[in-house]
């Protein structure tokens, strides 16, 4: 690399003095914010309606953070002179955030697309026991769950069908 | 291969100072503690050094302060489990932990991952490693005293987290890969991106150079500390640019058959021949603007095609054993993973990471140097305090 | 910045004006002297923590620094300092309690009497000694008492190493120092900083005997001096690249590792005080004080604007000291001792020695 | 830079290695140690070794000294003890295939063995070492006795066996016999116990109950299913 010579101490010099010519990078983070990837893990959201109580996100979970509780229930038929179904009924699904590693699988394993990824990250609380989120608290972060980005040139891979938090609530409706 | 000039010297200094402080002079000298919390360990890491004035007669490492079990852990988890958890080995790199343990669990499961998700594993590889470097890069400033240049490292290494966040999902624990494949492609308009950050890179590289490597004071601060013989680092198990800069010419990437992407790009495997500070700062300096170069050459390649493999119905792993290790920032990263043939995790998993071996060779090393080098040879030998754990 | 300066040494100019109308009382004007002392120690601290260990240190690591105290953090260290004051004064048990008390003392005592015989205007200075810039040297070295004072008491073995160093660093560096000096002083030919600060108004620099430049401060004759004095500076007040007794990488901070609360903001004001009172006697030294060509020497005007003038001159001395400190790697300890007595001292002999020639020649 | 690097072109890389290469350093090994050489496997393009336990040491040596393997990867140990209980605790309950592998297991006898190079006794000490001139890689075993686990220590040969083999004293209780001072590494000096050992019980998978049982509903669509899981201990 020949440059011209100059002494190593004048060239540091040289770039702590440009550097501070140009504007910092750093935002004051209360009052501005930067946006997180749509991808990013900030917090599991629970679209209650579709959940079936299956129990897989609990058995998979690495940490052993999920507990889930539900209850047989009937319910009217769907089509009209049909028999009454049998359905199962939530009662509890809690995580503790302070277990949680953020792994994702719960959400990869769900097969009824119950449960998604919300970048949302600022739910910090003064006691441990205050991570544990229940269902209603899950279920409030469908709000901040983004549409999945599109997939870049060359990808071959088919989107989930319920990919995004609008779809997913529109099946259950169906 | 000679034991170079400073080493003896310091070796001698060292001997020299522990024959006065035992027979000499008689007293006690002084036991000082660096760690477990010391601004130099960046963790938890426990030096117990015998002093004579600012002469370390020698030098007793002691980990295990954040010691995780993580061996144990593996072997009530299912594979897909376990990669969240090496995930947390070498933090600064995470991607570049799972990748050997997820190619290990292919070989058990007899698998291969179609070429899509190879590039993109190698590509996220090299970008782990971009990220973990400029740390140390601006990081071994701070340790000899200059605060700024670790503020460009987290600047610009922020671009590369982005990225990463940005494919995986997670900043530092992506938890990308799966057992034949990845979690999901790439997202529009990444690649890029990618590229744009890569110049940014680059800058900082050039930074670096003129506000560290260049200046005098830092060259007469690395040069000729902690200078490692060849055969003596091998034979403590020193891997990554800590052996490459003792002149010894060797990398994973290189020199092994891999499915990974690497053996298609032009790259360079960097050596030094001094094996003082100096040379592993130089080298890794070297090795960064490599790795920007691969990731470059990997976003223009990137072929298409499908990113999981068929996997077999019943996802029973054959019973068995397989060794994969990788060149990861800190090292030769390996994972020794052993299948019983059930349904469940792996039997045992050996984890052997780098900076475990990196640093077995700080009582050998640090005899006879002064205070201030213990930081010197402590930072330039790089290492992290989840990767000595485990 | 200077707006914050500008009512401390605006007091300081008002002082003489005050003594002559025959305010004749000893005590009244001492008790003045001694709380403008006091003011500007703090201050000066304040100012220079503020835009340089706050502002520009952050902008120069790309980043915006503290914003949320008042406008711009400006009251950033006021708040700390008040949260320092509020925190436990912790003893160590082992530690020799008095003497771990009377240390941060003792270091920022040698930090408020160098403020004494800086001149700030014609008549705005404290006390005019004859020995003005001797009294100066031999105050500032009083600091490393305290250090060593603050390291011994603290029975902690990263304290010690510090200390042991601060007062290793004190004795190769002070000579060097003194010995620049030495060459400004025989050029003035006087030691008074007042008498200096003259002479650099009156100094004339002839090119060749062709045309004269009048009114050349010290700096450009003396600038081999400049440059010594200003690395001695660097190492006096453990700034990188000579922060040894503190290298919070090795030492963790060195001597005041065991302070907190209160004692540790004395130590923190005794750091940018004496960076101030450094940067102060830099400026009176080498770049002329005070004066600025077209002042009037005895105007009570030059009393006014004399305090802001030398406040233009210390921030500009003290940037270049913090931006130094914000760039550089630290040396180690015998690096530093051999480059002293190797390299600096050498120097400044053959400077000394120059300087007298000319002296006498010209 | 005027450090003159030295530096090789990625093209001119070596080509996976032949086998022949790995054959014949066993038949070298084979020639030094005698029977001490129990077996070898070359499978994957990669080695791996089988000793007695009184050829470890002599094993590390003709590697190094003959052979030129310079480079210490690490020493490591294995508990073959098949506890099933432990380590399929909870995976048994739910999964399909959870049966079968009770089953398979039961077969195997007290202890589970490899397929690569696998022990006949309960503890192996395994270590791998490297060639970096020849880019040549060999994993060596050795099988210990159950009740007293002791081997040679490497420190001799290798000097960064020395953490590796107190890394081993501690999780496993292996001997290593030559060992300057096998004291804790990573776990407290007063730790009791071989962490690692199978039939140490992971604390943190016993006192907690796993979530995955306390549901009343099996999934939709799963019955076969439904059975174990009401046989599965609560």
């Amino acid at each position: 690399m020949p440059r011209p010579e100059v002494p190593g101490v004048i060239k540091g010099l040289g770039v702590t003095f440009r550097t501070m010519l140009k504007p910092a990078v750093t935002v004051q983070y209360p009052h501005v914010k930067e946006t997180p990837a749509p991808r990013a893990r900030g917090v599991i959201a629970l679209l209650e309606e579709n959940c079936t109580v299956c129990m897989l996100c609990a058995r998979e979970c690495p940490d052993w953070c999920i507990y889930i509780e539900g209850h047989n229930d009937k319910a009217p038929p769907r089509r009209e002179g049909g028999k009454p179904r049998t359905i199962n009924v939530l009662d509890r699904f809690d995580i503790d955030y302070g277990l949680c590693m953020y792994c994702g699988i719960c959400v990869e394993v769900c097969p009824f697309d119950a449960l998604f990824w919300s970048p949302e990250y600022e739910y910090s609380e003064l006691r441990i026991a205050d991570l544990l989120h229940d269902k209603q608290r899950l279920g409030q972060w469908m709000d901040t769950v983004p549409e999945p980005p599109a997939y870049e040139s060359g990808a071959q891979v088919k989107p989930k069908k319920y990919a995004s938090p609008a779809a997913a609530r529109a099946k259950n409706a169906s | 291969m000679t034991v170079t000039e400073p080493q003896q010297l310091a070796y001698i200094a060292g001997q020299a100072a522990e024959a006065r402080l035992r027979f000499e002079l008689e007293t006690e000298g002084m036991t000082l503690n660096i760690g477990p919390q010391h601004p130099a360990t960046h963790g938890t890491l426990r030096i117990i050094v015998r002093l004579d004035g600012e002469q370390v007669v020698w030098a007793d490492p002691s980990c295990g302060y954040m010691h995780r079990g993580y061996e144990k852990l593996a072997e009530v988890r299912k594979y897909q489990q376990v990669t969240t958890l090496v995930n947390r080995i070498d933090w600064l790199s995470s991607f570049c932990n799972e990748v050997p343990f997820i190619l290990a669990a292919e070989q058990l499961y007899e698998v291969e991952a179609p070429p899509r998700a190879q590039w993109i594993r190698t590509l996220l590889f090299e970008m782990g490693r971009i990220a973990n470097i400029t740390l140390f890069l601006g990081e071994m400033g701070v340790q000899l005293g200059a605060i700024t240049p670790v503020f460009y490292a987290f600047r610009d290494r922020e671009h590369v987290l982005n990225l990463i966040e940005a494919a995986t999902g997670g900043r530092f624990h992506p938890n990308y890969d799966r057992v034949g494949g990845l979690k999901d492609d790439l997202p529009k308009g990444w690649v890029e991106e990618t590229k744009a950050v890569m110049d940014k890179v680059r800058e900082f590289c050039d930074q670096m150079e003129d506000l560290l490597l260049g200046n005098e004071i830092f060259e007469r601060r690395m040069r000729g500390i902690g200078v490692i013989p060849a055969r003596v680092g091998l034979g403590y198990g020193l891997s990554g640019a800590n052996i490459r800069a003792s002149g010894v010419d060797w990398d994973i990437r290189r020199d092994e058959p891999s499915v990974l992407a690497w053996k298609d790009c032009d790259w360079k495997v960097w050596t030094h021949t001094d094996g003082d500070s100096f040379a592993r700062y130089w080298v890794r300096l070297q090795e960064t603007r490599e790795a920007a170069k691969l990731v470059d050459q990997l976003c223009d390649g990137l072929p298409s095609g499908p990113i999981m493999a068929k996997m077999p119905a019943r996802l029973r792993v054959p019973k068995g054993e397989a060794w994969v290790h990788t060149e990861n920032p800190l090292g030769e990263m390996g994972y020794y993973v052993v299948s019983d043939g059930g349904p469940s995790g792996p039997f045992r998993c050996k984890i052997r990471s780098a900076s475990f071996n990196n640093i077995s060779i700080l009582p050998w090393i640090l005899r006879g140097v002064y205070v201030p080098d213990v930081i010197t040879i402590l930072s330039s030998l790089y290492f992290i305090l989840g990767d000595i754990d485990r | 910045m200077s707006a914050l300066l500008a009512p401390a040494l605006a007091a300081l100019a008002v002082l003489p004006p005050v003594a002559a109308v025959d305010v004749t009382t000893y005590g009244w004007v001492t008790a003045l002297k001694v709380a403008i002392v006091l003011g500007v120690i703090p201050a000066g601290a304040l100012i220079l923590g503020y835009v340089f260990l706050l502002k520009m240190m952050s902008h120069m690591q790309s980043r915006l620094g503290p914003m949320e105290a008042g406008p711009h953090g400006v009251l950033q260290l006021v708040a700390d300092g008040v949260k320092f004051l509020q925190k436990e004064d912790i003893f160590p048990s082992r530690a020799d309690r008095r003497v771990f008390a009377a240390a941060p003392l003792v270091v920022l005592m040698s930090t408020f009497l160098l403020y004494v015989v800086i001149p700030a205007g014609p008549r705005a200075v404290v006390e005019d000694l004859d020995t003005g810039i001797f009294f100066a040297l031999a105050v500032s070295s009083i600091s490393v008492i305290g250090v060593l004072m603050a390291g011994w008491a603290s029975a902690n073995k990263y304290a010690l190493i510090g200390a042991l160093r601060a007062a290793g660093q004190l004795i190769a560096y002070e000579l060097p120092m003194v010995l620049a000096v030495v060459g400004v002083v025989i050029q003035a030919g006087t030691m008074s900083l007042s008498g200096i600060v003259v002479a650099q108004a009156n100094y004339e620099v002839s090119v060749f005997g062709l045309f004269e430049i009048p009114k050349v401060p010290y700096v450009f004759p003396q600038i081999v001096g400049f440059l010594l004095f200003m690395i001695a500076a660097q190492a006096e007040l453990s700034q990188a690249p000579f922060d040894m007794p503190v290298a919070e990488s090795e030492l963790v901070a060195g001597y005041m590792t065991e302070y907190s609360g209160f004692r540790f903001l004395f130590f923190f004001m005794g750091e940018f005080g004496s960076a101030f009172a450094l940067a102060a006697i830099a400026a009176t030294l080498f770049l002329g004080g005070w004066y600025v060509p077209g002042m009037s020497m005895d105007a009570v005007a030059s009393d006014i604007i004399g305090p802001l003038v030398l406040g233009g001159k210390i921030m500009l001395v003290a940037f270049f000291i913090f931006w130094v400190r914000f760039t550089y790697p630290r040396l180690r300890e015998d690096q530093l001792q051999s480059m002293a007595w190797k390299v600096l001292i050498p120097i400044s002999l053959v400077n000394i020695a120059v300087t007298g020639v000319a002296k006498v020649v010209f | 830079m005027s450090d003159a690097p030295t530096d090789d072109q990625t093209e001119d890389a070596a080509p996976p290695p032949p086998d022949p290469e790995r054959e014949e350093l066993v038949a070298a090994l084979r020639r030094d140690l005698g029977d001490w050489l129990i077996e070898h496997v070359n499978a994957n393009g990669d080695l791996w070794v089988r000793v007695d336990r009184k050829a470890w040491l002599k094993a590390g040596e003709v590697l190094r000294e003959k052979h030129g393997f310079d480079y210490f990867c690490f020493l490591s140990g294995i508990d073959w003890l098949n506890n099933a209980e432990l380590v399929q605790r909870y995976e048994q309950v739910w999964d399909p295939d959870a049966e079968a592998a009770g089953d398979g297991a039961a077969d195997e006898g007290p202890y589970v063995g490899g397929r690569v190079a696998g022990g006949d006794t309960r503890f192996q000490v395994f270590a791998r070492v490297y060639n970096v001139q020849r880019k040549l890689g060999i994993t060596l075993k050795a099988d210990l006795d159950d009740a007293n686990p002791s081997v040679d220590s490497w420190v001799t040969v290798y000097r960064g066996a020395d953490w590796h083999e107190r890394e081993a004293w501690e999780m496993y209780g292996f001997e290593f016999a030559g060992h300057p001072g096998l004291r804790h590494i990573y776990l407290p000096v007063e730790f009791e116990g071989f962490p690692l050992r199978k039939d140490f019980a992971l604390l943190a998978r016993v006192v907690k109950p796993w979530p995955g049982l306390v549901d009343k509903e099996p999934v939709p669509g799963e019955d076969e299913e439904e059975g174990a899981e009401e046989a599965a201990p609560a």
